[in-house]
């Protein structure tokens, strides 16, 4: 493949692609726990559709990871055999499915950020992160809209609709803070102009969160609410040990094989 | 003569010239209730057949065979909305169909008892159980009832994508490690008399065959269909370098057939009476889904509803 | 070490033995979960203890199969090392935990057998595994009596609890014919006179379990229930595929390490 | 002079004399009101502390390993039944102290909220967290009521053996592979600050540290534990070969101790008032546990009170 490789900041480049890989891929595994559960059929698709866009993004962008680190890697390897703290996902994205108002309400918060990201991203000097973020962007897109009508739907449906939805929102908040912090690798990039400052975001993001939390009736938790982090440093809850033991199992039972 | 005999002579009169009877026509109330009972079977198959194959998502053994069986299942999802569609154009509500399963009283079939054990499962299922399911649902394509019909030609066209993708699993396994072809060979043993027995007792013992094929609901015998099916899949065997589970099993050069051996149909009505591995495990995965997504329905149709007398408010 | 081995039946004694051993050890996985979790304290220590049981003769089992087998394996090694098809556990062993009068009558209707089981094997002509059974039967005695008194208390309790019981009775009461019928393996060791014949044990267990039910005033179940089997064999339910992912991680991703 | 003031004096003379308050004595409330908040906190402590760990007991990685470990967390829940029982001698009923710590009055050790990520974790955690709790708890051994000093006697010999137990999984990984050691450094840097921060804020800041002085419940300064602790621990971490976190730590010959990096209060204070990673999912599973256990609490005393009447109507 004839592709442009960012002539320095190799290896940030390649730590930023994995993070966003990882991203997508431990969401995906999450929203694969749904098929054949979800309370309604057409939804039950819908979380399908939304795990098959987030797949094909994490396929691309292992791919590309393994590109740039040149030592002969596959995206099953890079999804497969690394451990715990080599994964770099957003702590949101491995928090357990919860109910379906929990899933819709992570999805959300997830795609208002992927959004503004993804959107920057498309101008990337590195022309091959560009035209991932573009595809993604344009899924990103619908997964939003899925989402926030659902927010809408479950906030001004019932009281209990309400009530267990504003739960999740405060149970998740606490993980969003992740979305805006740089971590070492992601400030030399930011620096180099390879990628945007998405530490810039935070208050669009908060608009576009705002804006569907108000036509639910929803309440946006204060602005002073405690902020967890460590997932992109690869320090994460006590929820990913299990999901990987249970997603890598077959590679690490049978290493090298074709499947 | 009354003019119910005239509606009813006329039925059959389309029927026997191939017309497609639809939603609106006059149908015997045997036929509605057979049809019924077939098509949210089949539905029910399709929701209940997502199970086995989605114990294995979350372990599938490369991102590729995760977002194709992903995919695949969806589709099974798909299937069972275009079924139960066609079923609401024969006067039953899906909500009532659905209800019907859980309480156990419309059956799924009984294939999706078993339990799916090993990823060379995902192959076996894909290659053998759906595979089986198109040689009757091809039949089926020109089945009398119009919406099922024209459902099961949307469906066959994806099963015949999802059977060739269960194949190519067996093949690359067929073709891998010795644990891998292992693997294989168990989960072509596990399936095969399972998947033979998805074709109904034996013509002989077969009750609804005959009014069924008058009504052109049913197009072939059970026998005929699984001889074909056989047939067909013992080539394919071969070609993996599998043996199927049956001592028994030879070409007969004289019927133009396979032989096979005798099915064991005590265990085919043990299933069916609720006494697969799995059966309580699958009618409670359906139930829990039901239950626990009782508030979202309730919300959503409790916002549809406000969000329609918000509109009439402004609109007077 | 010096120990009496078999002449004879030793393939057929080393899976008989590995039988016994992933029955003990999947159960343990099982009671494992209840640690921290349980109704009561003084319970959540008696399920460790039991687990603490099971635990050592998993261990005692494995080594010794580990000698029939001759392949210089550890005891690690067949617990971490073996996929789902080689385990031979019964199935009754891999039921999801269920709730805490769940995980007692599963845990009662396996040591009313074990109780009979070892009792018998302590005349077993290998004495090697005559003294394994005889450490273990003083133990299923106290597991026997802690399960009894609970189901009896759970049986005479609250109309809540008789319920919840007298379901998980129902529902775990398919399981226990894998207790009675013989593998082909077990059919020769039974001729060769080194196991006891446990087919005969039906209806010694089924007056034990009565008593009990009877003084619980729970129902036994209809003497016609069908009766699963296919673990001895190794085809099992589709729950011991994920506990195997779990507890196999470590080894699995760390092969040939010491910890 | 007031018998009251007899009283305390009395209290305080025993107290000085080494002579352990026993439950029924005289004490001021004070004093009871200060042990019932450490005792209890110390409870719940125990049982907390079995979360982390029995986060790995289903993943432990040899059967050796699997069986100490449970054993271990076993411990902690008796240590916790000890303490329960010495809380009650108090006049507070386990069930009581069980519900201030579900409704987050009560408090527990701040540690238990740090997330177990690893394998080395519970060698780290039996070595390091353990060990700064003994160092807390020898003192106990000492502390001026009768019922808490004994059960911290029974409680000591028990957790010196975890930590030696501790210790030893993290030699085991430090001599082991290349991805083992990393392991056990990774989880030396996750829990070194954590540990020191075990001992309390620094005395100039610690509240209750005088009177609790006077009153024998506390023996040493939080300072003097948390020296005494790094003083052991650091020939521990060179002995395996491994490297603490903090720049700043070096021996200081003139003090004849070590000298130690600013510990980070702002982090300490966050996990205290709930932002630790682990604070809601930890009371979340012991609130679980005890809604789901009310049925069999509740039906076990059903029973006794059946059995009780059963017993007076064959007396009677």
């Amino acid at each position: 493949m004839n592709i442009t490789l960012p002539s320095k900041n190799r290896t940030a480049m390649c730590d930023y692609v994995l993070q966003m890989a990882d991203s997508n891929l431990i969401l995906a595994q999450r929203l694969c726990e749904w098929c054949g559960h979800g309370p309604i059929l057409e939804q039950d698709i819908a979380l399908s559709n939304i795990g098959l866009d987030l797949l094909g993004a994490t396929r691309s962008l292992y791919q590309y990871a393994a590109q740039l680190q040149n030592e002969n890697k596959t995206e099953d390897d890079l999804a497969f055999l690394r451990g715990e703290r080599d994964f770099r996902n957003f702590l949101i994205c491995e928090l357990p499915k919860g109910d379906f108002g929990f899933t819709v309400v992570r999805q959300f918060l997830f795609e208002a950020y992927q959004l503004l990201l993804l959107e920057a991203l498309q101008q990337s000097s590195d022309t091959h992160l560009a035209a991932i973020a573009e595809k993604s962007h344009k899924e990103a897109l619908y997964h939003y809209k899925w989402s926030a009508e659902w927010v809408i739907r479950l906030g001004d449906g019932t009281e209990e609709s309400k009530r267990r939805v504003q739960e999740s929102i405060d149970d998740i908040w606490t993980y969003t803070g992740e979305f805006f912090i740089a971590t070492e690798w992601e400030q030399e990039l930011i620096a180099a102009g390879a990628i945007p400052d998405f530490r810039t975001f935070a208050n669009a993001w908060k608009e576009k969160v705002a804006e569907v939390f108000n036509e639910a009736t929803l309440t946006m938790p204060p602005a002073d609410v405690f902020m967890q982090k460590g997932g992109k440093n690869g320090v994460h809850t006590e929820h990913l040990g299990f999901l990987l033991a249970e997603m890598q199992y077959m590679q690490r039972q049978f290493p090298g094989e074709e499947w | 003569m009354s003019p119910q005999i005239n509606f009813e002579e006329q039925f059959q009169a389309k029927v026997d010239a191939e017309i497609k009877i639809e939603p609106k026509d006059w149908m015997p109330d045997a036929y509605r209730k057979t049809l019924i009972r077939q098509i949210s079977q089949h539905a029910h198959s399709e929701i209940v057949g997502m199970l086995p194959e989605g114990n294995w998502l979350t372990r599938a053994p490369s991102l590729k065979r995760k977002a194709t069986l992903l995919a695949k299942i969806q589709d099974e999802a798909g299937h069972g909305l275009y079924l139960y569609s066609a079923c609401e154009t024969l006067g039953i509500t899906r909500l009532q169909t659905i209800e019907d399963l859980l309480s156990g009283k419309a059956k799924y079939s009984s294939i999706f008892n078993y339990p799916s054990l090993s990823w060379a499962d995902m192959g076996a299922i894909g290659w053998l159980v759906d595979g089986a399911a198109i040689m009757n649902q091809v039949a089926l394509c020109r089945t009398s009832y119009g919406p099922y019909a024209r459902a099961m030609v949307r469906i066959c066209k994806e099963e015949s994508f999802h059977q060739r993708q269960g194949y190519e699993i067996m093949m690359v396994l067929s073709k891998g490690s010795a644990a891998q072809k292992e693997m294989a060979q168990d989960a072509l043993n596990r399936w095969w008399w399972p998947a033979l027995m998805m074709f109904g007792p034996t013509d002989s013992e077969s009750s609804n065959t005959e009014q069924s094929m008058k009504w052109k609901i049913k197009r072939h015998t059970n026998d005929e269909l699984r001889q074909k099916f056989i047939d067909a899949s013992i080539p394919q065997v071969n070609y993996l370098g599998l043996t199927v589970p049956d001592k028994d099993l030879k070409w007969n050069e004289e019927r133009g057939h396979y032989d096979f051996g005798e099915i064991d149909w005590e265990e085919f009505w043990n299933v069916v009476k609720g006494n697969g591995i799995c059966n309580k495990a699958r009618l409670k995965a359906r139930r829990e889904a039901h239950e626990q997504g009782a508030w979202v329905r309730e919300a959503a149709a409790a916002y549809a509803e406000k969000r329609a007398s918000r509109v009439n408010e402004k609109v007077a």
